[in-house]
Order: structure tokens, then C-alpha cells, then sequence
């Protein structure tokens, strides 16, 4: 394995954008309990090795597409998270000026376009980036995240065609949590696994564990250096789960308390945590120090997010044409 | 929003009342009980634990029909839309839905090209007793959750549609889509699904409407006059009908009496009743949450410009929404529907102007 | 092989009409450069014994989809050519009163539906069919006619799938001719075959030699009973050729004259002929007299047809709602 | 047919005359040539041998500019649609095409959701430079290959719509889209193509019109007044535009003065022109080959009975299809596509009757 060419300052960015990960989630929830936000939102608890290990193995100028299910894709890829809280408080100086929400947060100058809520939606998106990668001869690859449920839809058979035909620089990136809403993957594909599907495109295919955040990191990293070298593209379908409910209002009855608490087992924070408090290299005190600033840097973006100005009604006219 | 509650029941009216939720679970219930081709196909309806569809409207059904008669599909819109075309052409009448009509482009082919022309191009020999349900409606959830898509469908030859504004109509026009042999687009306001249940929506309107035990069927291009009046013709559909008639109650306590008319079906369109209060009113305002260019609202002025001309007192005016997405902050989404403000306003306007 | 299960009236049969196939499409082809037919047509001389191989495993209440070159497959489906030829001239006596015209032909009483120029856009239409069928416990299966190209739109996977999870009485055939319209298949496409694509469903796929008819019928035929007696669906791809252009209007520029020439000598119809002259139980004679009874045929139908009436203008509004 | 052929060719105008296949591709050559990140994608339009699109207009393209600009896809019509808007995105200026406008409902969730919604989405920080071009009209192919489908997007906020009657037009509004930084719907009609090379179309017009050798830009938003007159305008588009003309010298031979405005681009759409021109004559005809209802002759009509109610002197008309898929047979084609004896009787009823 090529962990060992992760320095700990890298295992520890790794582990503290975890943390805000899942910190930015549970203040999420819980502001939107208090009824302090608007809208609705689809929440990622248990996925942030996912989150962080694709972010991770990509470089500044690449380009990440996202889902309904965007806030830890875009706390990973480093936008502030300021401007995503302010977004979510609809507010002016959110990413999106107030005008995406929840489901369409994301910043291209920051290399996260506007997430897609259409399932699927976002995947000829970062497709059609990477063909404008390859056409400039820019060293940039496009990572592309969408669910286990959205490889039924056609537009992932087309495009990921449309990659593989022209060895596109895209690493599609499957979050497999096993469910699409209150669907489980296994009733509505035959194919026990989604990478099993890349054969049908000529095109590698792996399945890996989504909860370790190395193994994301290699296994993009590798995808993604090798569609960066005009090979093409991989599809990757990372194994994982998320802990909440597919969106606030839904209890997940769906599944078995079994089943979650098992995942649970698999939390890819403590499991980090574990590894390396055992390795020695994490230890208390860091964990410790890690949690009190992503505390301070979430406490500091509420507080930037409710004294933000509100957009001005009229500004719902804005934008619409460039021209 | 609050103030919008019930401002159509009539308190007069006894009966059981009903959430237009309840309503359309009801009607499902009775056509699939009364009719083993009734089947319903579409993604998250019938799973155990679930949702019963994004709004709960089928919910418990497959409890009672079991997982042959609410299918549950992947996330393959075009590929269940087609197959429900299918499906009706061999002899069952699939009811099938997308969690929110934004989706319905992703399966616009298999509406637009298929289920509207199958008859057509089988010059008359075959039918597509299908129907096809979507949740419209802005509730700041961004803009690909949010659109009111009426006005695609309504400018397709071979569909029809239904948009209702309460539990009653919701209740006796699915049913007749049901059992109508041409395929129906039936359209559902996010916002008066009522606010019981576990999948509520904030700003939702708690829209009881007696709904009678009794079997009944309410046929399609039948407007509804809502509130009669002499000095101006309103026309509105789904949300805006209970805007419009707020709006009529505000207008009224200052001397101006608006009839409000709700459309109920767009496709056939009752044009008989909007023409007749036209010509009687001289004057009218067709309110939608549709954006404006294109909406179905240019094609009700444009029929009164052509056959009511001569009985206009003033200009006809449209309250919709504008020409933009929907955006998700509240103050902008607000800005965006049309509010009984504008309605009021408008109608003064035109009124006094 | 379970050819020896044809009866040799079978075959004869099979053989007549592998032959009212491809005359019919020559006679069009003339009647249309002799400007006495409207609009456009796609033809498929070279493709007989596909539709025939394909037509002869269905029963009688099954159903039919084809696509925007579907002339052989209603004539192999039995739809009588007078019908065929009479909707062709836009007559009120065509099988579908003149509002389908060539790309639409097909009667759904016969067993087969009008056809589906949307490329990929029938694929639901027998899918659902299926499900119908299913459903209703009727011992009958739907075939599924697409082209090469149709592999790569959404809608071929959305709709494989859903067939393959539901085990639905489907057989989805893939008339693989190498091209859609100017383009070669290998170019639209990494992986070899058009059948390699049922494992990303599920479903078993096969490659055939699609210019063998009695090839085809078997596999259609051992295909049809698996989804029958409810086992589910299958792949089956056909390698064939259109001897003519994508349509009228196309010489076909992108074909190299060898290729073409090479196919031609796969031409299924001379293939039968050479093999049971061989064999014997075929005739000069034979071949003499079913020609000459075909030709009857397409006399007798062109003339019903040009004796029929128009349909009237006005007949424009009718058909659009069923009530 | 043959009549419509040229009435609106001026016979005094010096210069080099082309077709609108030869005028579009010559603007795509220019424009490409200009600014290499414009690129072209879709089927068939650059195979060696091949049909340089459905109608010949990128023949040749691929032997200049090569397989990386001249991008041959499958047939994916959402994929490769998605693609140039991701492409666009990234810094370049995709051309799409489609064969037949009718498969754009195919795409429609990413014309619609995507393309038209990026900008709005991230708050006016992205822009999404791209040409969708389009062949519409019925030309005896049945119902899957005819249809005029500019009112789908005419209805959608974000799209900007060209729709060229005549080859300098054409020219110039495509290398317009081209440089403009929203995504464009660009319709051209089958039988205006003109009926030269392979892929002639029967009943095609011999459009034929001067476009000069020096480069022009033609702005989006500008109607043109293609024959003045007092009594009546004629609003239309595309094929309709030469037929609206040609009623215009019938009725002109009669008495009657039609100003025909030939809108060139639906969004957006020169409202100033067509009010001015019906304050000044008091009497609208509306003609389109799209369907009736809903159509975007609608929109006219409702603008119209806005803003101009006063000046009408008479109900406001529309020519354009029936409400229905588009039949085979010619005889019932041509009972469907509008005609120019269908544009005088309406005018001559409304100005007489
Ligand atoms: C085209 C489309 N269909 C349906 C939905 C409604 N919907 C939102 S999320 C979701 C489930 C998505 O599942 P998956 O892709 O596995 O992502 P996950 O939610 O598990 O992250 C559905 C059905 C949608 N947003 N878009
Ligand atoms: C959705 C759609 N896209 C494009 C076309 C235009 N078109 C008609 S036939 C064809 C090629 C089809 O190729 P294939 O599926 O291999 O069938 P074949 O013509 O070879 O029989 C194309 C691109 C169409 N009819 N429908
Ligand atoms: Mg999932
Ligand atoms: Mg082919």
C-alpha cells in the first residue's frame, strides 16, 4: 500500500476535515431542529472518509461534481465554511448567494461546481469538464460523486460510455451507502456490486471500503493519476453508510436497527482514531485540540451566517442570463 | 400563510374532511380495489418502512396490494415512465409518479413522444389508459425541487392534465383519470398536501375539505366558480385558487367583487366558463405559479383576446411567477410565487385604474 | 442443435418469407425512386433473416416493438403487406389509417406495435408489455427490436434493468448491422460485443450469426421459453448488415466497398438457397415458384394500395383522445 | 410550394448568394477559425463519408478542424447534451446538435434543469456558453421527426431562442449564439434548407439569399419588418414567415396591407416592434407551425392584450397547428402545417368581417 507515503501532517489534515465533516453535519442538524434554517437537507454523517479521501487525491484545479447530498463533499474540497453555512441560512454571502441551498452548495473557483439534486444530473456535468480538461491540455482530471441509486439512471450509462470511448479525465466516484432514499440497492440491480457495471464500458472498475479514508485515497489517487495520463476514466464504488435518515423528515424504518448499528461499528471517524491512537501517532490531547477549533471555526461560521445580510427580494430577478 | 387556511371551507358544509393526501390515497385505494389492472409504479411508494412516496400519498398501499400492484423502481424515470406506456397499452392502467415534477423532463420523451402519440399513430386503434403524478410547487428546497410544470404538458397534443385545488376534487378527479382511457398528467401542490404526517412541509396549508363517503367522479373540463363576483374574473389553479380567493375576501371588504374561477383540469379546459364570466365581468386576471412567458396563462388571455375581445373593459393581466428559476431563500422564493398581495394589487389596478 | 425440430414446411415457409421481406423492400425502394411514395424510408434488405428468425419464435399473442427501419420485421410479423404497402402511400386502407407512415407501420391486433423511431424508445414500450403480461398470468412474451445504436441511450439501460430485476417475460434483440446511420458501432463503444452488456444487468446475452435464420430462431426460441416459464429476460445480439444506404438518401460513403462486398456474400437469403439446395429438399423449382408468388403478393398489394382512398384532410383532428 | 419560392427575395440586391445549410456553415467555420474553443458535438456530423449532420450542415468540418473539435458522439442525445454543458463550464463553446428537434425532449432535463439553471444556481458566478441547434417542421415523417418545438423552450427562464427564417439571418444569429455566454436553442426548418446536395428535401424552398463575404454579427432581440403595411400584422416565425409574406401579396392585391414581422429570436423577443406595429394597424395575426395551444403565439396574443388592448380594432388571431401529433399522409400534413390560403382567410376575415 502507498499509505506510507501519507506524512502525519497529511493523515491529520485528513482526520481534522473529517471531524469538520461530521461537526458541520450534527451543527446542521441541529440548527435545523431549532427551526433556524430554511428548507429541507440530506445529511452525510458516516460517509466522511468518502468525503475526504476523494477531496484529498485531488489538486486545486480539478473539478468535483456533487449530489442532494453535497455538505461534506464541499466541506472536504475546502470551501469555507462560512459561505456553506450561509448558504444554508439564506443568506447573501453564502456560496451561492442565497440562490442554490442545501442541495445545490458548491463554488467552481474553489473546484466544486454547484451541487446537482437532479439524481445523476451532475454526472455528464463533470464529464463535459473533463473533455474541456483534455481539449486545453490542462494537467486537470473531474471527480464526479453520485449515489448507488443513480447508476439507474440512463444519463450515468451515456456518459460514462462517452468517457470511456474518449478517455476522458473523470474518476466516477460511486457512494454506495447501500440505500437510494428508502431503496436498497440489492432490489433494483442484479449485480452485486456497482463497479461490476465498468465492464460493460471497458473501462477498470473497483469496489473499495468507503470507510477507511486511505484506501479512498489511494484508490482515487491511483484512478485518478492514471485519467490524468490520458487513460481514461475508472469507476469507483466506495462501500458506506449513512447514519441519519435519507433527509430530515424521514426516520429510516427501512432498515434494521441491526444493520445501522453495525455500520456504526464501522464509523470511519473511529475507526481512524482507533488505528492510529493504536499506531501512536494520534493521541487524546490532538483529538482533543482538533475538536475545539473545528468547534471555533463552526461557532465563528453560525455567527458569520446569522449576521450576514439577507438577499434583497428583487435579487430573485438577478442572474438569470450573463447577457 | 397562516391566514390562507380554509378560507375556501365553508363552514356550512358537514361531512368528514379529509387532507388532500388522504384524499388521493382514498381514490387510489377504491379504483385498485375496484379494478385489478389499477397498479401503481414508481420509485420509494411501496417499500416497507418507507415513505410512501416523497409525500406519503401511497402509503400503506402495498400493504393491502401487496408489492405486484405498487411496484417500486429504480431511480429510472424515462425507463417506468415507458414502461407504465407499456404497461397500459397491454390492458393494466399504471398510475405512476415522480417524487417531484422537476423530474418529469428526465421522462418528457416517454410522455411527449409515446404515451401522447401511440393512438395517434395507430390511427386510433390503440389507448394509454395511463396516469402520471407530480408534486409541483415551490417549498425552499431549491430549483430543481420546486417547478410548477403544468404549462410543458398543457402544449402536448394527446395529454390531458388535472391540477386540484382541495380534497374533493383531488379525490374525484384521479378517479376519473384512472379509468379515462388517455393518458393524464396529474398535478399535486406540494403545499396542500397538509401539514399532518411525518413528511410535512413548513408553509403548508391545512386544506380539510369534506370529502363523502359515497362514491363520486368528478369529470374533466369542468371549471369551478369558487366566488361569484361582478367586477372582475380571476382564473387560477392548484395553490393560487386559495390565493386568489383570499385575495377576493380582501378585495371585496373595499368594494371590488372578483369572481374567482378554479380551472381544475387544463386539459380539456372548461372555456365555456371562463368566457361566460368574462364577458359578464369585462375584466380578467389569470394568476399561476408557472413562470409567466409560455405559461398556460398566455393561452387563457390569448382565447379571450380572440373571443371575448369585445367585452373587455381593460387590459387582461397575468400574476405569475417571473421568468427565473426558483431561488431557495425564503425572502427571494417569497418574492417569486405569487402572493395574494399581488393579486389584490393588480386587480385594484385594474379595477380603478 | 434443435434445427432438426423444423419441419421442412417450416423452413419453406421461413424461407417465403425471408424472401416477401426482401422483396418487399426492393419494390418499395423502386416505387419510392419512382417518386410515387412520400416521405423517407430506412430499409433493410440483408436483414431477413433476423426478422424472420426472430418473427417465427413468437407465438401469436405476443408482442412486437421495432424501431425507425421496421418494414421486414411487420412483413415477417404476417401484418398483411397490403396494409403495409397501402400505409406506405398514406392511404386510409394502411395499418395505421395513414397517420404512421413507414417509420410508425405496425398493428397491435397482429402482434405487433406501431413502430418507434425514437431510437432506444421502444425498449419500455415491450418492457412494459412484459409486465403487462406478467401481471395478467398470459402465457406470452414480448421481442424487443433495436439497432446497434440503441445501446448507448439511457433508456436501453434503465429499461434492461427494471426487465432483469422483475424477471419480466422480455426478449430484447439486438440487431447489431454495425453502423447507426454513418457511425460504426466500435466507435461508440469499447467493449466488443453489444451482448457483453448483459452482465451489467444480471441477464444472460448472447452474440449470433444473424444472417443464419434458422441460428436466429433458435436462440429466440430458447430465449422465448426461459421468459416464458418466467426466468427473466435476455440479451440477444445479432451480427447482420444492411446491404442499402441508413436511408433513401444515404450511398453509404462510410463502408468500404470490400466490406460490403464481404457481407454480401453472407447474404442470408443466397445462404439459405446454397445450404438446402445442398441439402436437397429445396428446388429450383421451388425457388421459382415462390418467387413468383411473392412477386403476386406485391403486385396485388400495390395495386390495393394506389386503388385506396385518401384519407381526408380533416382526419388530421381525429385520434387524439381516445374519449 | 413552388410559389412561396424567393417572395421574399429582392431581386435588387447585388452579392453572393447562399443557402441557410451553406450561410450555417459557414458560420461555424468562421467562428471556429476565430476562437478555437469553439466545438462542435453530436451524431453523424464528422465521419469520413458521411452526412455532416442530418442535413449536411457540418459536411466538411472534420476534414478542417478535426475529430477533437468535430466530436462524433454516440447516440446519447441526454449524455452528449450534459456533456457540452459540463464542457461549456469548463471554457469552451460547445455546439450541440440534434438530428431532429423532436429528440430534444430527450435532453430536456438538461436543457432545462441544467444549463438553464447554472448560473442562477451559484448566485451569477457561472455562465454556460453553448448552441443547441435543431431542425424542425414536418416534412412527411411522421410524428417522431416533425414537430416545431420552439414553445417548450420558449417557456424555460435561462434559454435564449433563435429561430432564422433566411440564410443571412442565419448566419448571423448563429455566430451570435455562438459568442454569447447563455445557452441558445437554435431552430432551423427542414424545408428551408434548401434543396441542393444529397439530403434535398421534397418541398424544400430554394431559399436562397445574399450574405455578404465581410464578417456581421446579428444581435438576438431584433424583429425585422420583412413588408410593411397599415391594416394588419402578421407575427411568425421560420417557414411561416415566407408564407405570411406570400398571403401578404395576395391580400395586398386585395386591398389589404399586411406588415409582416419576422420575430428571429423568441427570447429574447423584440416586444417593441410588435406592439408599435399593432398600434399602428389595430389588428394581430399570430402564425406558427408549432401546435396551438400553449404554443408561443399565446404569449403574443397575452402580451398584446396587455399592453395594446386600446389600439385593437379586432380579436387577436392565430394561424398554427392543430392540437394534434403530426399525421403522415400529406393530405393531412398539409391540412396540418398552416397555409398561406389558412393566413388569408384569417386576415381578410379579421379585417372585413
Ligand atoms: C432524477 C431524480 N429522481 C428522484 C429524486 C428524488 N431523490 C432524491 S435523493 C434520492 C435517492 C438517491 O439515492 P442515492 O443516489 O443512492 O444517493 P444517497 O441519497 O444514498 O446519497 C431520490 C430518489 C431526485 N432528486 N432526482
Ligand atoms: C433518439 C434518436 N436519435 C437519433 C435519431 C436519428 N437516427 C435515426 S436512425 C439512427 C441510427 C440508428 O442506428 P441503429 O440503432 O444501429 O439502427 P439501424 O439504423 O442500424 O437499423 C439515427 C441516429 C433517432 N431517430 N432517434
Ligand atoms: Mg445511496
Ligand atoms: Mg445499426
Amino acid at each position: 500500500m502507498t499509505s506510507s507515503l501519507l506524512t502525519k501532517e497529511r493523515l491529520l489534515g485528513m482526520y481534522r476535515k473529517m471531524l469538520l465533516c461530521r461537526m458541520f453535519e450534527d451543527r446542521v442538524n441541529s440548527l435545523f431542529l431549532q427551526g433556524r434554517m430554511p428548507g429541507t437537507i440530506h445529511q452525510a454523517q458516516g460517509q466522511e472518509a468518502s468525503a475526504v479521501g476523494v477531496c484529498e487525491a485531488l489538486s486545486p484545479g480539478d473539478m468535483l461534481t456533487s449530489t442532494h447530498r453535497p455538505h461534506e463533499h464541499a466541506v472536504a474540497r475546502g470551501i469555507p465554511v462560512k459561505a456553506l453555512m450561509a448558504e444554508l441560512f439564506a443568506k447573501s454571502t453564502g456560496c451561492c448567494h442565497g440562490k442554490g441551498g442545501s442541495m445545490h452548495m458548491g463554488d467552481a473557483e474553489l473546484g466544486m461546481l454547484p451541487a446537482i439534486a437532479i439524481v445523476g444530473g451532475g454526472i455528464p456535468l463533470a464529464t463535459g469538464y473533463a473533455l474541456s480538461f483534455k481539449y486545453l491540455k490542462k494537467p486537470n482530471i473531474a471527480a464526479c460523486f453520485f449515489g448507488d441509486g443513480a447508476v439507474n439512471e440512463g444519463i450515468f450509462h451515456e456518459t460514462v460510455n462517452m468517457a470511456a470511448i474518449w478517455d476522458l479525465p473523470v474518476v466516477f466516484i460511486c457512494e454506495n451507502n447501500k440505500y437510494g432514499a428508502s431503496t436498497p440497492i440489492d432490489s433494483v440491480m442484479k449485480v452485486k456490486t456497482v463497479s461490476a457495471r465498468a465492464s460493460a464500458y471497458g473501462i477498470p472498475g473497483r469496489t473499495i471500503d468507503g470507510n477507511d479514508v486511505v484506501s479512498v485515497y489511494e484508490a482515487v489517487s491511483e484512478a485518478g493519476e492514471r485519467a490524468r495520463s490520458g487513460q481514461g476514466p475508472a469507476l469507483l464504488e466506495l462501500e458506506t453508510y449513512r447514519f441519519a435518515g435519507h433527509s430530515r423528515s424521514d426516520p429510516g424504518h427501512y432498515r434494521s436497527k441491526q444493520e445501522v448499528a453495525e455500520w456504526k461499528t464501522k464509523d470511519p471517524i473511529s475507526r481512524f482514531e482507533t488505528r492510529y491512537l493504536a499506531e501512536g501517532f494520534l493521541t487524546r490531547e490532538i483529538i482533543d485540540r482538533c475538536r475545539a477549533s473545528v468547534e471555533q471555526e463552526l461557532n465563528d461560521a453560525v455567527e458569520f451566517a446569522e449576521s450576514s445580510p439577507s438577499p434583497l427580494p428583487e435579487e430573485c430577478l438577478a442572474d438569470v442570463y450573463a447577457e | 400563510m397562516s391566514m390562507l387556511n380554509n378560507v375556501l371551507a365553508k363552514p356550512e358544509v358537514e361531512g368528514r374532511k379529509l387532507s388532500i393526501v388522504e384524499a388521493l390515497r382514498e381514490a387510489l385505494r377504491e379504483e385498485m380495489r375496484r379494478d385489478e389492472r389499477v397498479i401503481l409504479i414508481g420509485e420509494d411508494i411501496g417499500i416497507k418502512g418507507g415513505f410512501g412516496g416523497a409525500f406519503t400519498v401511497t402509503l400503506g398501499l402495498s400493504d393491502e396490494f401487496g408489492s405486484e400492484r405498487v411496484i417500486d423502481t429504480p431511480i429510472s424515470e424515462a425507463g417506468f415512465t415507458g414502461i407504465a406506456v407499456g404497461a397500459a397499452l397491454g390492458g393494466l392502467r399504471p398510475v405512476a409518479d415522480v417524487q417531484y415534477a422537476d423530474f418529469l423532463f428526465l421522462a418528457m420523451d416517454q410522455l411527449a413522444n409515446h404515451a401522447a402519440k401511440m393512438r395517434y399513430m395507430s390511427g386510433g386503434k390503440l389507448r394509454v389508459p395511463m396516469v402520471m403524478r407530480a408534486p409541483v410547487g415551490a417549498t425552499t428546497r431549491g430549483s430543481q425541487h420546486a417547478q410548477s410544470l403544468e404549462s410543458y404538458f398543457f402544449h402536448v397534443p394527446g395529454l390531458k392534465i388535472a391540477c386540484p385545488s382541495n380534497p374533493y376534487d383531488a379525490k374525484g378527479l384521479l378517479k376519473t383519470a384512472i379509468r379515462m382511457d388517455d393518458p393524464v398528467l396529474f398535478f399535486e401542490h406540494k403545499l396542500l398536501y397538509g401539514s399532518k404526517g411525518s413528511r410535512k412541509e413548513s408553509g403548508g396549508l391545512e386544506v380539510f375539505g369534506v370529502v363523502p363517503e359515497e362514491e363520486y367522479l368528478l369529470p374533466f373540463g369542468g371549471a369551478k366558480v369558487v366566488r361569484q363576483g361582478g367586477d372582475v374574473t380571476i382564473v387560477a389553479n392548484l395553490l393560487m385558487v386559495h390565493k386568489a380567493a383570499l385575495a377576493a375576501k380582501t378585495l371585496s371588504a373595499q368594494g371590488i367583487e372578483a369572481e374567482v374561477i378554479d380551472v381544475r383540469t387544463l386539459v380539456p379546459f372548461d372555456w365555456k366558463t371562463v368566457f361566460g364570466s368574462v364577458e359578464r365581468t369585462g375584466r380578467l386576471v389569470i394568476v399561476h405559479e408557472d413562470t409567466l412567458t409560455g405559461g398556460w396563462g398566455a393561452e387563457v388571455a390569448a382565447r379571450v383576446a380572440d373571443s371575448c375581445i369585445g367585452y373587455l373593459q381593460g387590459p387582461i393581466r397575468r400574476v405569475t411567477a417571473p421568468d427565473t428559476p426558483v431561488p431557495f431563500a425564503p425572502v427571494m422564493e417569497n418574492f417569486f410565487v405569487p402572493s395574494v398581495e399581488r393579486i389584490v394589487a393588480t386587480v385594484k389596478e385594474l379595477c380603478q385604474g
